[in-house]
């Protein structure tokens, strides 16, 4: 079976403050999580913008992972308030576009919040696995 | 002849001829009736050269960023439309409002084929303010369609709607069958009054957004969800984008789709109307979260 | 309830504190007392609203009130008080100043079912001649 | 460009679940990688020289190493780089440890993803720039705004550590809304016995100037820089002339409301906010003079002894540089004229808190005397209402106003000790009375016989009777009853808001308020005076209800971050700070907006085209002023704004490789 042997391949963008600090805590206390997911370091979560997203299922990402502070502890004070304005926006693009928007994942986790770290890589992943590759915006050429 | 022509006529050859200006942008005729071509008249006696009728959709602001433009005195022929384009330049510094002498005329609603554009009939802004224009010219014949208050976001783009009711796998299969026939001419881009910057993304080779995309349907996503991002808070409803389409993309859709999605979430902002900052260029807390416990994510 | 222009007259005052020795001002209303006292459902004014009639100086409340007699004084609001007001010798002063003011028992004694024997005896305590 | 990329072990840590010589054997083949090394512990001296070694022999300029967090040892590498002389932003760091070998169990996919990382690490090194930190001077001298007893003191400790401090203070003295109490809580100090010494040591200091009478007209610059005019209203005194001898004030013939003592009182319209102002100089209140209403009159003109009346005197406006800014301007009180069920404003006897303030204050209009403003008796009873306005969301401030609790306990033991045949009511919510001896001080107030009801009153309607009373109904949470009482004076615990003109200032400074208007702080925990706007600081109730020892500590907090600032002399800026590519940038500004530090303003450059030299306007980034998010970067159509160590061509170079 398909849904066996495929391995959704993810990148996260984890804000420098609180997502990426989450991700590390969840590696300091051993936690345990699948090893489909690419973290890059963003200083904010409002530095990611739709082109990086696009780009990134244009190379073969079967889902793209946005992660910040949660919603009032943003380091820069108001810039996750940009991203979840700018994130609504495409995911209601990509719906409308017939794309699978569910690929999007934007989540608040916090540095304390590894848990949620390792949860959110764990059902992100099934949740994958589930929906199989992403073919609809992939640049086939690009694949490797 | 109708009366804002003449009237324009008029004004345009008493500028000129006060040395007020040194060129009025304007339309004309063009070689099928039912088309109007941008015209540039520089001596008064041309200036009969000059029309306005429900043809003359282009928007001219955009002209004024040339470089054959620049250090001259104009005049400029502006719909309600294309004055909210020319306030948004004004608002993102991309010209002064000192050397450009306004001519707002009032618009009796665009042609699409043999339709009225649906921007028109959404439209309330038909006709430039007063106090933000040098001369104003109205009695312009209002279709019928038009008399009326002008229609709902949601009657007028039917499109969106019906397109919002279809399946995922349609709606994908939909913008496949159009995107598909995309040849990425950038007529699209050229048209719209507000893709200001000056150099566009997609003319940059580095980082090369297109080239790396070989695969056409990808890139044709890309370069439209981009470009829709690019307009949507920004956009001013007049339609070019999709009326110079050689291929008949819907791709005002997409941007329209974004414009309701602000509005719903974040209150009306009319660009080129509302004062700036536009909706994107702001955020806070008290806006929906859509990515907390009980968002849809 | 409207709270009268003349409340407790201060040598009234001064005759439950001579008898209390307690001053019932450091009630807090925490209602410990009432919410540990058996016979709290019986009152018509519980512990804590007996303390609080006090202070507000609601005195003809407290002398006419059927709680006086149904405190059992098995202590147990005493022996808790955070404020060591000791409500059950508040109650006992009232009692005490009822007493002394012969006549002015008209309550009846009350025994209610299931009372333990102790509390019949301090009964018999408060209604002796 | 020559990459060196170091595999570090961390002991067994990453060994143990990644094959270390597999990640450098496959990175090692990456264009412009010209050495690889796997090492036991990169940290430890031993790998920092096996870099450094590397460095040196293979002419290294790029440094890629995959270890732990860049959280954990960024410094460590890039100090390493400085001490090589190379840029510290040229190392990259791929996160092979926390977000690999410690995460997973297989070791085979851990490679494969360990590879991935470090790959990704040395294609974002290709497109790294070198970032350096700005630094700027500071200039040593603070603005305190706001002259009540949050700026006073603010300001001398300020001037203590013998920097020069200007305060600021809207009214014609300084004091605040503290001058205007009897006594303070806990202790019953008299708020003015220990408030006056202040204000005279703030005044006779010789690093504090006074801005009496003035407010903030304009604010620009950045810590350190900050450029500030203010506008010094015209007082129409002579302040060189004017020796406060008094005479103009007790001839001036216009009478007007008394606002210091809450109109229980009559004033001059030349006039000293109060006895003991400092300046102790009168200023002349325009609306209200009769010269400036009708031309006629002059008689302040005519009776000064050293001729210092100047009609014809006007605003000034004094522009100065500052290095730091304290915001103390402090609160309103709020008229509860809107709660409509407490008869505030229709009848005379129900007042609110500060009223009675003055009431008992010994230098107040009645000279401490209590009376009824309908009848002029005293009053026997007295009813006070907690929360009047205050944890209200209906008709009033959601918020707690925090000090009611304690000052209303203060006025029933005033009360009781002055007035002893007085009776309290205090209808509350809650009582709260977290601080310091507060508990004891409440306690206090039940002792002496104040009658504490829980329960909110519902109305207050005048009785009706010929003495003119009120009748308060409430109701009593411990009796379980409805209640009413019969009172002669009702008390009003008004709420505390923000002042009026906050919004403007914050706009003007650049910082946040919260959802009530009040001052956001930088961080509710670790930044309790900072604001997003470095070098802006914030002191007492401008920032949130509190008690005069809270905004007096809180104060003193702003005059020590103002002295650490001075005391450096230099703001340091991040290296990742945005950036612009002018030949990009269009000027449209959507990025100002954006930027939560208000370090994006538009600036003129000149450039030559077409044989022309013309002005064009693009954005320019202030580096001591960002921080390095991004949102701007994020925003950005054209892509001319860019983060340093995270431009968006090396982020898309790291997506491209994954």
């Amino acid at each position: 079976m398909m849904q066996d042997t495929f391995e959704p391949k993810i990148i996260a963008f984890c804000c420098n403050w609180c997502s990426y600090a989450g991700a590390d805590l969840a590696g300091t206390g051993r936690l345990k999580y699948p090893e489909n997911i690419r973290i890059i370091r963003v200083p904010c979560s409002s530095r990611v913008d739709s082109a990086l997203v696009l780009r990134a299922f244009q190379n073969g990402a079967d889902g793209v992972m946005i992660a910040g502070c949660h919603p009032g502890d943003c380091h820069y004070d108001t810039g996750n308030y940009h991203t979840r304005k700018r994130m609504m926006l495409l995911k209601s693009l990509m719906e409308f576009m017939g794309l699978d928007e569910e690929r999007l994942l934007v989540k608040w986790i916090s540095g304390n919040e590894a848990d949620r770290f390792k949860d959110t890589v764990e059902s992100f992943t099934s949740k994958l696995k589930k929906m199989g590759a992403s073919g609809k915006v992939r640049d086939l050429r690009c694949a490797k | 002849m109708c009366k804002i022509t003449e009237e324009l006529q008029q004004i345009a050859a008493e500028l000129l001829k006060e040395g007020k200006v040194d060129l009025v942008l304007g339309y004309t005729k063009g070689e099928q009736e039912e088309q109007s071509v941008p015209c540039i008249v520089t001596q008064p006696e041309d200036a009969s050269k000059l029309i306005f009728d429900e043809y003359s959709e282009k928007a001219l602001s955009k002209y004024l960023l040339e470089e054959s433009f620049q250090d001259k005195k104009v005049a400029i022929v502006l719909k309600g439309c294309d004055q909210r384009a020319f306030k948004l330049m004004q608002d993102e510094s991309r010209l002064g409002r000192e050397d450009v002498y306004l001519i707002g005329v009032e618009c009796p609603g665009m042609k699409w084929g043999e339709d009225l554009s649906p921007f028109c009939l959404h439209c309330d802004y038909r006709t430039p303010a007063k106090e933000d224009v040098d001369s104003l010219l109205t009695g312009a014949d209002i279709p019928e369609a038009m008399q009326g208050e002008p229609l709902d976001h949601e009657d007028s783009f039917t499109d969106i709607n019906r397109l919002e009711k279809m399946s995922k796998e349609e709606r994908f299969e939909f913008w496949k069958r159009q995107l598909n026939r995309c040849k990425r001419c950038y007529t699209c881009r050229n048209a719209c009054p507000v893709c200001t910057c000056r150099v566009c993304v997609f003319d940059r080779e580095n980082p090369d957004y297109i080239d790396r995309a070989k695969d056409q349907m990808a890139q044709h996503q890309f370069y439209h969800v981009i470009r829709a991002f690019h307009v949507s808070d920004r956009c001013v409803s007049c339609g070019e984008c999709a009326r110079v389409c050689p291929e008949g993309i819907p791709l005002h859709l997409l941007n329209q789709k974004l414009l309701r999605e602000l509005d719903k979430f974040y209150g009306e902002y009319q660009a080129g109307i509302d004062e700036v900052p536009t909706p994107l260029s702001h955020a806070n807390a008290d806006e929906p979260d859509f990515f907390g416990k009980e968002g849809k994510a | 309830m409207r709270i009268p222009q003349k409340t407790a007259a201060s040598h009234q005052r001064e005759e439950l504190a001579d008898i209390i020795r307690k001053d019932v001002r450091d009630c807090y209303q925490c209602m410990k007392c009432s919410s540990g006292c058996p016979f709290a459902e019986e009152m018509d004014y519980m512990p804590h609203q007996m303390m609080w009639l006090t202070n507000l100086g609601l005195y003809e409340k407290i002398l006419n009130s059927k709680s006086l007699w149904i405190c059992a004084s098995c202590l147990a609001c005493s022996s808790r008080c955070p404020r060591d007001i000791e409500p059950a010798k508040v109650m006992e002063g009232f009692r005490a100043m009822i007493l002394r003011e012969r006549g002015r028992t008209n309550v009846s004694p009350v025994i209610p079912k299931g009372v333990p024997r102790q509390a019949v005896i301090a009964n018999m305590r408060k209604f002796r001649r | 460009m020559k990459i060196g990329v170091f595999i570090c072990w961390c002991g067994s840590n990453i060994k143990n679940m990644v094959d270390v010589e597999r990640v450098a054997e496959a990175t090692g083949k990456m264009p412009h990688v010209v050495y690889t090394q796997d090492v036991q512990y990169l940290c430890s001296e031993v790998g920092q020289s096996d870099i450094g070694n590397a460095i040196d022999e293979h002419q290294l300029d790029r440094v890629v190493i995959g270890a732990c967090s860049p959280r954990m040892h960024e410094t460590t590498f890039q100090q390493l780089m400085n001490r090589k002389g190379l840029n510290p932003y040229y190392v990259e760091i791929a996160n092979i440890r926390e977000h690999c070998s410690w995460v997973h169990t297989d070791k085979a996919k851990a490679t494969v993803k360990a590879i991935d990382l470090v790959k990704k690490a040395v294609a974002k090194s290709y497109y790294a720039v070198p970032l350096h930190a700005e630094s700027l001077p500071v200039n040593k001298r603070a603005l305190v705004i706001g002259g009540g007893i949050a700026g006073i003191q603010a300001a001398l400790d300020i001037a203590d550590a013998g920097y020069p401090v200007d305060l600021l203070e809207k009214e014609s003295s300084i004091g605040g809304k503290m001058a205007q109490f009897d006594k303070t809580f806990p202790t019953l100090d008299c708020s003015a016995c220990i408030l006056t010494p202040k204000m005279v040591e703030a005044a006779t200091h010789e690093n504090i100037t006074l801005h009496t009478y003035s407010e903030l007209e304009d604010v620009s610059g950045y810590v350190g820089n900050f450029h500030v005019t203010i506008r010094k209203r015209a007082t129409s005194v002579d302040e060189e002339r004017c020796t406060g001898c008094g005479e103009c004030v007790t001839k001036c013939p216009a009478k007007v409301d008394n606002e210091f003592d809450q109109g229980h009182s009559k004033r001059k319209a030349i006039y000293t906010l109060f006895a003991q102002a400092v300046p102790n100089k009168p200023v002349l209140d325009r609306k209200n003079c009769i010269y400036f209403k009708t031309g006629k009159c002059g008689v302040c003109k005519k009776i000064c002894p050293t001729d210092a009346i100047n009609y014809e005197m006007e605003d000034q406006l004094i522009e100065n540089d500052y290095g730091a800014i304290i915001v103390a301007t402090g609160f309103e009180l709020n008229e509860p004229t809107h709660l409509g069920e407490y008869h505030y404003g229709h009848h005379p006897d129900v007042i609110t808190s500060l009223e009675l303030e003055r009431m008992l204050n010994a230098s107040g209009p009645t000279q401490g005397k209590m009376y009824r403003p309908s009848n002029g008796k005293e009053p026997k009873r007295i009813v006070f209402i907690q929360c009047a306005g205050s944890r209200d969301r209906h008709d009033g401030n959601s918020y707690c106003s925090k000090v009611c609790c304690l000052y209303t306990a203060k006025h029933t033991i005033l009360l009781n000790e002055k007035f002893p045949d007085t009776e309290s009511y205090v209808f509350y919510i809650d009582v709260r009375t977290a601080g310091k001896n507060y508990e004891e001080f409440y306690e206090r107030a039940r002792q002496m016989g104040a009658n504490y009801l829980r329960g909110h009153v519902s109305k207050v309607e005048p009785l009706g009777d010929s003495d003119n009373r009120l009748l308060v109904r409430g109701y009593d949470g411990s009796l379980g009853e409805q209640t009413e009482i019969e009172a002669d004076l009702v008390v009003l615990a008004t709420s505390i808001e923000p002042q009026q003109g906050a919004k403007k200032l914050a706009g003007m400074l650049g910082i946040s308020s919260d959802r009530n208007g009040f001052y956001s702080e930088a961080h509710a925990k670790l930044k309790p005076v900072e604001t997003q706007t470095q070098g802006v600081y914030l002191a007492g109730v401008c920032q949130g209800p509190k008690d005069i020892p809270e905004a007096v500590s809180q104060a003193s907090g702003t005059a020590a971050k103002a002295i650490v600032l001075f005391n450096r002399g230099q703001v340091k800026g991040v290296p990742t700070t945005a950036m612009v590519d002018e030949e990009l940038c269009s000027g449209c500004m959507q990025c100002k907006p954006v930027c939560p530090y208000e370090a994006i303003s538009q600036e003129m450059i000149t450039e030559r085209a077409h044989g022309k030299a013309r002005q064009r306007p693009v954005a320019s980034i202030n580096r001591a002023l960002c921080q390095g998010c991004g949102a701007c970067a994020g925003l950005c159509r054209s892509g001319a704004m860019d983060i340093g160590g995270f431009t968006g061509r090396q982020l898309l170079a790291e997506v491209d490789t994954l």
